[in-house]
């Protein structure tokens, strides 16, 4: 009997009991992928023997060599060690981007479709006020506003990606909301918090993880693009973003750090998706 | 025999993948005879369900058929589950779903998705007179403005309207086979029998029917022979006379004893608590 | 009523919006003088006459009022940086976006919809795998990646089609806005896959399908009809949502083809912090957004017959 | 290719009219690349590059300088300078516009009334801060009076400020001229037929163009923006364009690499010429520990000029010792040149320059910001600056901001910075044009581009006098003293010198690249015959 | 059967209409249906009612409404002596846990991440029960409705259609609720697991005294089951009458219809041949 009831404080947490028996390939990769670059994110500065922020002129722009495996910058830094180290920031900026607006959009959305009326309302227009601004420069004027780092640089990525987790999250909390289950456990006594936390909050999952696996790959984008703009990772340091939009203009000439950067970006993002497809996907109930 | 339609031989079916399945329907045999309508009773998860979806060739991803074939008087047969079934049930068979307020599209009108169960059936149908004849047909089965409710979106109607819908929608297509699962429980008993005079008139007109229900008294109005399941195997199978006169199988009195009947003095029926 | 409702919720939301950018514009610590200045010195003289011609020496509250006003007359003001009326300047620009953005909502109707539905119709499948896969990727690629790419491959390799501007109206327009609008499409267009792809995915396991299966619809009807009418909702609330990010997304491809157009000035104003054309092109955006969320409103019923009144939008 | 022909070897002199060559190679496009769209044809706001390389086919001045940076005459036949302050211009007669009206003196007047005129918030202002009074003697004959003596008016009118537009079109559209709609009218090779905002501004022949011996030979002179650098390239390869045009090499123009992938485009020939644009690093000296020299000198041996400037900008740039480059002796060549082999040099050495630290106020090394823009040739400056100055122990913090923020750093009030990244063109090739506004004191704030908060009175009392000083030789000679003065106190690091590119179809000849930014490039562009 | 003199729950005078938009009649047009039209009806203590009726006739919408998931457009809800009206949204926090309904739909009634065991257990954690308690509870709850103990680990869509409804009267009972809205809870089942629910909800009525209201189309099945029978039509109430009177004196010429229409498993006797016309 005990071994039926274990799981009453946080039974729906009971789908992720089972995914390590079935681990399908894809995005098992995709996954080995992630922890990759954060290791080597993390390891970095032990196991390369360059400064990723700091060069000297005479070597600069070196082809590359078993010494500097994809060269070096104008600068005379190692690319490979800058790639490396690079991914810290970059999945820093982007993860935290897509924790902040998926747990505000989720929150948000939640309290829009359950509670209806004024909060609802007030939480709408916000949303569509927030969209209707063109996202890049709200997080453009954000961050020079709020100071220029990666962390207020995600904070701004957030609140212009929160309205339309929100929306999605909200159209899904009013469809649960009305299912007779719900009605079930509302008549059995149930709070708001009660029925968010044992009904809704599993039931909205797939969605935001589907829009969340959408918002980092955009968030990394989207990061890069405020680098270019001269307010996103200060330099010297190193992120993918960075490289990539300053690699741009010798794109023609010499693209190599521009694709390994681009390449890493489009992988690490296509990997969050897979990887947040198939959490959507187990997640499902009727399989 | 002359009459007999189709028969269903040694169907097996488990649901969930290879290693933890479990079969749900055991070795299942079933012959219909043309013109007839054949009952399908049974305890509440015995399979009759499965057995239907298995026969209309639209068995869900998660089961799967190991073993069954649909054989023809002629001496032809067709693997349950192969290319030949599937085109041959597109065609020649109708199912009603035991879920009527489920199985109606959402976002179309009554009146589309009756006429595309026309269309299908026959390719040169023009919209306008499917139209027509999908609501001469709810007429027939009691339903009064039938202009209203082609109109109509499914969650405008009540659960007896969807569900004597989703029936013309099985009907529509003039099946040679039609597979009714629970068709009337949503249905109050008016209702309910003018669906049963329905389907006994397109019985009478040479189709035949698979009825599954859980009305003994169903059976005793409409019911020419009778399947008894119970645990996915049939445990009696019986001339409908013969069935309510002596049943054989334990579950079967069983059942008989436990069906409650209005003609009956009230006091008489105290036994079977 | 529920026009007047939408009305309402249009003009508040714009309004906002306008104040908003206004605000925001000049909590930036820079001086639009400074870029005009452009790298060359000036003199105070200058400066303060300058300061004057673009009413910049009132104090905040006067300048957001003296805006909002003229904004009423139909008056943008003009641009610091170039001094153009506003106006036009918006008038040259946007319609060469608009018909940018005509082509990629093609684009995204006839790729990536209908890769969604097929992605989705066999979820899990190896088709599915391959086609979620290769709309993701278009998704963060970046375009000015993507797109020296193909400048490179059909502009001057298979000298093909041009290498950038806008062309001619006409044909010559046509094959001008190719490469950018199926880069833009392709991009805007991939989480619409992904959206496409779950809705026509969870469609396609209601007992309706199997309904629709029972009278005899082939599986082309199935998917196309049945599942696919399912994800309509999700087409048009997402394009609706999108449709103001895509003006400004548009900048991409308008800055990697050598087009001129709605998504260049306004990133290029902000840039320089040319206020009147942030704001107007800021108002624009809005409105477009206002416009195409209005409209999927009114639309909703009719897609959801499900959703009465009283579910959407009271305000 | 490139090294077939050697660059800039096109010729001038044999037009094809002149030698009555077929006809067939007449007319046509030419089409040019340019990266920025101009701002506004307006000969008063005509200061930024894109801008110009338009303008200057449409509207001319008075002077302009020729394939050596000496002042010629243009619209003026001769002048007389009666006394220091006055100035009469002998107009050129038989000059029209493009409206077909005769060049007149009152033209002249109101076009230079114009540009000191407040309401036209001139950039150009500044130069006319002598100018007095302008006024038409005859129909040809202007006088112009100015307040004090100024040495430089002359080269002023050979900027667009000295370009000269029909006095009644100035009265009609006053602050208009120049929009798209309105265009502009002077009396230039080309002239302005239309210009869709931020894609094309196309002119088309003068066939009324008053120099028979130079008449233009395009019916359509074609400048298309393409913003990103590979596009433009593209284009250049697919043969959309005919020549690419790198205004000054300065940051908006092609990096270092793509000219070299140009170089390989068959039948595209690259021409190149020195300038006088400079890539440097402004000390703020109004800071503490920036303001001992010391500390300045230190930095400046800390920096391995030649080795960045290989580095950066590679072929495309020289590494500079002061602000005014041999180009720039355009008169008194010897007394330059004098100078400059005494000016102090502050070699990379590291030893050196950690001595030189340790000597200084604060010899433990100290923290400092640096602003840069996100343009790339910028933030590489600065990112080279910052990592060789860690190695004498000073850590520069580098603050990359948007690229309005980063003016607003240039010219606000406050300077609140270390140092600052920047690119600095002259307005027009004279010494003064260098040292004034970005050293002289009264630059520091309000909008002034003295970026270094120098000021040091000697300094500034001698470039005072050089504006006034006729006599060229001494005016050469105070010149010189300003700028040892300005290289002893070392308020900046410099780069270098860049190389400017201009990128041309062999089918087309006619034209020369030089270091004068006004020099119009459709003028005498012509097809040559195969 | 006996009757307490204060009633548990009672409706007076319940109108509740629906709007829906018929887009092509009239444009944005709406029509308004009265699905319940102005119907009162009183349920004491340990009283069965079974609520019979036309389909379509607001059955469910009237059942829905005395739990309190639907607000009435006019009318009132009294329950215990608080009363409640249109007037306030959320339910009363007094009556909260203490109605349960058995839904229509048993597919979209169990939410498809929990087991059962998970659904079981709510309403009796909402309750406030401890666990052992609880436990005990559910395997009682199975077996009384004839369900392995396995099945507690499964989800909702590995069971047939019947399982579920069971499973969704179990909830219902589970923390013994002072009325149950039952809305066609053993339409799916077969007849002998039907009266076995029907055994299980007299039983609960005997120990909790609970009150039920019964939705149902199988008139035989209730007529044991019920102390009174209502039977609706249009949205009206036309008959609320004892079950014996009932059956052996309908009033009402739709009551009598509906006895007659009553299928008798006995295929010797009024059996369908296909001959009658198919009107009603
Ligand atoms: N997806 C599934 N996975 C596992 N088991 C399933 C699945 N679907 C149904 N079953 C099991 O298969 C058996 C037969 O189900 P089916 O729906 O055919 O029963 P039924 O005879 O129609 O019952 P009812 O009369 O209640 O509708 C049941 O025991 C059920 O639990
Ligand atoms: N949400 C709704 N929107 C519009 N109309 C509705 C809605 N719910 C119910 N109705 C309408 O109200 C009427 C009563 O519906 P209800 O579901 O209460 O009937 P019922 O008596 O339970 O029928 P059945 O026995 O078929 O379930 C029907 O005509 C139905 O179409
Ligand atoms: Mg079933
Ligand atoms: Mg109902």
């Amino acid at each position: 009997m005990k071994r039926i009831f274990p799981t009453y404080s946080a039974d729906w947490l009971k789908p992720l009991r089972k995914w390590f028996v079935r681990w399908p390939v894809v995005p098992a990769i995709a996954a080995a992928w992630i922890v990759f670059v954060a290791l080597a994110a993390l390891a970095t500065p032990w196991l390369s023997p360059f400064d990723p922020n700091y060069g000297s002129i005479m070597d600069g722009s070196l082809s590359p060599s078993w010494k500097h495996w994809l060269g070096t910058d104008q600068q005379g830094r190692d690319i490979a060690t800058r790639l490396l180290t690079g991914a810290g920031p970059t999945l820093i900026g982007a993860l935290l981007c897509t924790l902040l607006a998926a747990a505000i959009g989720a929150l948000n959305g939640l309290a829009a479709g359950l509670n209806g009326r004024w909060t609802d309302r007030i939480s709408t227009t916000v949303w569509d006020i927030i969209m209707a601004i063109p996202g890049l420069i709200l997080a453009l004027v954000l961050v020079t506003v709020l100071g220029r780092n990666i962390y207020t640089a995600s904070l701004a990525l957030a609140i212009v990606n929160v309205p339309v987790m929100g929306r999605l999250v909200r159209a899904e909390a009013k469809v649960l909301r009305r299912t007779p289950y719900v009605e079930a456990a509302l008549l059995a006594g149930a709070s708001n918090r009660f029925i968010i936390w044992k009904h809704l909050l599993p039931g909205i999952i797939p969605v935001v993880f589907a829009r969340s696996s959408l918002t980092f790959g955009y968030a990394i984008l989207d990061l890069s693009a405020l680098s270019y703009l001269g307010v996103g990772v200060q330099p010297p340091a190193a992120d993918w973003g960075a490289m990539l939009a300053q690699g741009r203009h010798t794109l023609l000439v010499s693209p190599l750090g521009t694709i390994c950067a681009g390449l890493a970006i489009t992988l690490t993002a296509l990997s969050f998706q897979f990887i947040g497809d198939e959490i959507q996907r187990r997640w499902s109930p009727k399989r | 025999m002359e009459d007999i339609l189709v028969e269903l031989q040694q169907v097996t079916i488990a649901y969930g993948s290879k290693p933890h399945d479990t079969t749900v329907v055991h070795d299942v045999g079933i012959s219909l005879r043309k013109g007839s309508i054949h009952c399908l009773v049974g305890e509440s998860g015995s399979g009759k369900s499965t057995l239907a979806y298995t026969t209309a060739g639209l068995l869900g991803k998660h089961a799967h058929i190991e073993a069954g074939q649909l054989s023809f008087p002629g001496g032809r047969a067709l693997k349950l589950g192969s290319e030949a079934h599937k085109s041959w049930t597109r065609t020649k068979v109708g199912l009603v779903m035991q879920d009527p307020l489920e199985s109606l599209h959402p976002l179309y009108r009554v009146g589309a998705q009756m006429a595309e169960a026309y269309c299908l059936a026959d390719r040169t149908e023009k919209r306008a007179s499917a139209l027509q004849k999908a609501g001469a047909l709810l007429r027939r089965m009691g339903i009064a403005d039938s202009d209203r409710v082609l109109r109509a979106y499914p969650h405008e109607l009540s659960g007896g309207l969807r569900q004597r819908i989703v029936i013309a929608i099985a009907i529509a297509k003039n099946p040679d086979l039609l597979i009714c699962d629970e068709p009337t429980s949503a249905l109050d008993v008016t209702v309910q029998r003018q669906i049963l005079v329905l389907l006994r008139q397109i019985a009478n007109s040479g189709k035949t029917i698979l009825l599954i229900t859980h009305d003994m008294g169903v059976v005793a109005q409409v019911g020419d022979s009778v399947s008894v399941m119970k645990n996915g195997s049939i445990v009696e199978e019986q001339d409908v006379y013969a069935l309510f006169r002596s049943p054989l199988h334990a579950y079967t009195q069983k059942l008989l004893k436990a069906t409650p009947r209005l003609d009956v003095p009230f006091w008489k029926q105290e036994d079977h608590q | 009523m529920r026009i007047w409702i939408s009305l309402f919720r249009a003009v508040v939301i714009i309004f906002s919006v306008g104040v908003l950018i206004f605000l925001l514009m000049r909590a930036l610590p820079v001086d639009p003088l400074a870029t005009l200045a452009g790298g060359k010195s000036a003199n105070p003289e200058l400066i303060a006459e300058l300061r004057a011609q673009f009413g910049l020496d009132q104090p905040l509250f006067a300048q957001l009022g003296d805006w909002l006003f003229k904004l009423l007359q139909g008056d943008f003001g003009i641009s610091i940086q170039t001094r153009q009326n506003v106006l036009t300047m918006i008038g040259n620009y946007l319609p060469i976006t608009l018909q940018l953005l005509l082509g990629s909502l093609i684009v995204i109707f006839l790729i990536s919809v209908p890769l969604g539905v097929w992605a989705g119709a066999n979820q899990g499948g190896r088709l599915d795998q391959l086609l979620s896969s290769l709309s993701m990727l278009f998704g963060v690629v970046p375009i000015f990646f993507s797109g020296i790419l193909v400048i490179q491959l059909f502009g001057t390799t298979l000298n093909w089609l041009p290498t950038f501007g806008e062309g001619e109206p006409g044909w010559d327009r046509v094959v001008h806005l190719l490469l950018p609008c199926l880069l833009l499409g392709l991009q805007a267009g991939s989480s619409l896959t992904r959206m496409v792809r779950s809705s026509v995915a969870e469609a396609m396991d209601q007992s309706y399908i199997r309904l629709a299966a029972a009278k005899g619809a082939g599986r082309l009807r199935i998917v196309w009809v049945h599942a696919f009418r399912a994800s309509w909702m999700t087409i048009v609330s997402i394009t609706a949502m999108n449709a103001g990010y895509l003006l400004v997304q548009a900048v991409l491809v308008e800055y990697t083809f050598g087009i001129s157009g709605f998504g260049s000035i306004m990133i290029k104003a902000a840039q320089e912090s040319d206020y009147n054309v942030v704001q107007a092109c800021a108002l624009v955006v809005s409105a477009v957004f206002v416009a195409a969320n209005t409209l999927a409103d009114w639309l909703h019923p009719w897609i959801d017959p499900r959703l009465g009144e009283r579910e959407e939008n009271e305000l | 290719s490139s090294t077939e022909k050697p660059s800039g070897t096109a010729d001038v002199t044999p037009s094809p009219t002149n030698q009555g060559s077929a006809a067939s190679e007449q007319g046509g496009k030419f089409r040019v690349g340019l990266s920025n769209d101009a701002r506004l044809l307006d000969p008063a706001h005509t200061y930024d590059s894109a801008t110009i390389v338009v303008e200057v086919n449409i509207v001319e001045s008075l002077f302009h300088f020729d394939d050596n940076l000496s002042l010629q005459p243009v619209l003026v036949e001769s002048f007389e300078q009666p006394e220091p302050t006055v100035y009469e211009y002998k107009l050129r007669k038989g000059v029209t516009f493009h409206d077909g009206t005769e060049l007149k003196a009152t033209d002249v007047v109101a076009s230079l009334n114009r540009i000191k005129n407040p309401k036209t918030a001139s950039e150009f202002n500044y130069m006319f801060k002598n100018f007095k009074s302008a006024e038409a003697l005859d129909d040809y004959t202007v006088k112009v009076v100015l307040s004090t003596p100024d040495t430089l008016w002359n080269t002023y009118l050979a900027t667009p400020a000295g370009g000269v537009l029909p006095e009644a079109f100035i009265n009609k559209y006053g602050n208009d001229i120049g929009k798209p709609d309105v265009g502009v009218i002077g009396t230039g090779p080309y002239k302005f037929e239309s210009w869709k905002t931020g894609s094309q501004i196309t002119l088309a022949k003068n066939a009324q163009y008053w120099d028979a011996e130079n008449p233009p030979h395009m019916d359509q002179v074609v400048f298309r923006v393409i913003p990103d650098d590979n596009t433009r390239v593209s284009a250049m390869q697919s043969g959309e364009l005919d020549a690419l045009h790198n205004p000054g090499g300065n940051s908006i123009g092609l990096s270092t690499e793509l000219v070299g992938k140009v170089k390989q485009f068959k039948n595209v020939t690259v021409q190149q010429a020195e300038t006088f644009n400079y890539d440097w690093v402004a000390i703020n000296v109004s800071r503490k520990p920036l303001d001992d020299r010391n500390v300045r000198v230190a930095i400046n041996q800390a920096f391995p000029q030649k080795q960045a400037v290989e580095k950066l900008l590679g072929e495309a740039g020289t590494p500079a010792k002061d602000f005014i480059s041999p180009t720039l002796w355009t008169f008194e060549k010897d007394v330059f040149q004098q100078s400059f082999d005494k000016l102090p040099s502050y070699e990379y050495n590291l030893e050196e320059a950690k001595k030189t630290l340790a000597s200084s106020s604060s010899p433990d090394g100290f923290t400092a910001t640096l602003i840069t823009d996100n343009r790339p040739s910028r933030l590489n400056l600065a990112e080279a600056f910052s990592s060789s100055l860690r190695e004498i122990g000073i850590k520069v913090e580098i603050k990359q901001v948007s690229i309005d923020e980063y003016y607003t750093y240039l010219f606000g009030q406050n300077r609140d910075y270390d140092f600052i990244v920047g690119g600095w063109a002259p307005d027009f090739p004279d010494p003064a044009g260098n040292l004034e506004p970005l050293f002289w004191s009264g630059n520091i704030t309000n909008g002034g581009s003295n970026r270094s908060s120098y000021s040091n009175p000697e300094f500034d009392k001698l470039l005072e006098q050089s504006n006034q000083e006729q006599d060229l030789k001494k005016r050469a000679e105070l010149l010189a003293s300003a700028n040892e003065i300005l290289v002893n106190d070392a308020p900046y690091v410099l780069l270098g010198r860049r190389v400017a590119y201009f990128a041309i179809r062999d089918e087309f000849a006619g034209y020369k690249l030089t270091p004068d930014l006004y020099d119009p490039i459709a003028a005498r562009i012509y097809r040559v015959s195969k | 059967m006996s009757i307490e003199e204060k009633p548990l729950l009672r409706l007076e005078g319940i109108v509740k209409h629906f709007t829906s938009r018929d887009v092509k009649q009239q444009a944005g047009g709406k029509k308004s249906v009265a699905a319940v039209d102005g119907v009162s009806l009183t349920i004491h203590r340990n009283e069965i009612i079974a609520l019979v009726g036309e389909s379509g006739s607001g059955k469910s919408t009237l059942g829905r409404i005395a739990v309190g998931l639907e607000v009435p457009d006019a009318g009132k809800v009294i329950f215990h002596d608080s009363e409640w009206s249109g007037s306030r949204k959320q339910i009363p926090e007094a009556w909260r846990g203490k109605r349960q309904m058995v839904f229509q739909s048993p597919h979209s009634s169990l939410n498809p991440r929990h087991t059962i065991a998970d659904s079981l257990a709510e309403p009796l954690r909402l309750a406030g029960w401890e666990r052992s308690r609880t436990e005990r509870r559910i395997s009682t709850i199975m077996e009384w409705l004839m369900l392995p103990e396995k099945a507690l680990e499964r989800y909702p869509h590995q069971f047939s259609g019947g399982q579920l409804q069971r499973i969704a009267i179990g909830r219902a009972i589970a923390a013994e609720p002072e009325l149950i809205v039952a809305d066609e809870p053993v339409a799916s089942l077969d007849t002998s697991t039907q009266i076995q629910i029907l055994e299980l909800f007299k039983t609960i009525r005997q120990e909790t005294s609970v009150a039920c209201l019964f939705i149902t189309h199988g008139l035989q099945t209730v007529r044991w089951l019920a102390d009174q029978m209502a039977v609706m039509k249009s949205g009206k109430l036309v008959e609320v009458s004892y079950a014996e009177t009932f059956f052996s004196q309908p009033q009402h010429p739709y009551s009598r219809s509906l006895l007659e229409a009553v299928p008798v498993p006995d295929p010797t006797r009024n059996r369908i041949s296909g001959d009658e016309e198919g009107d009603g």
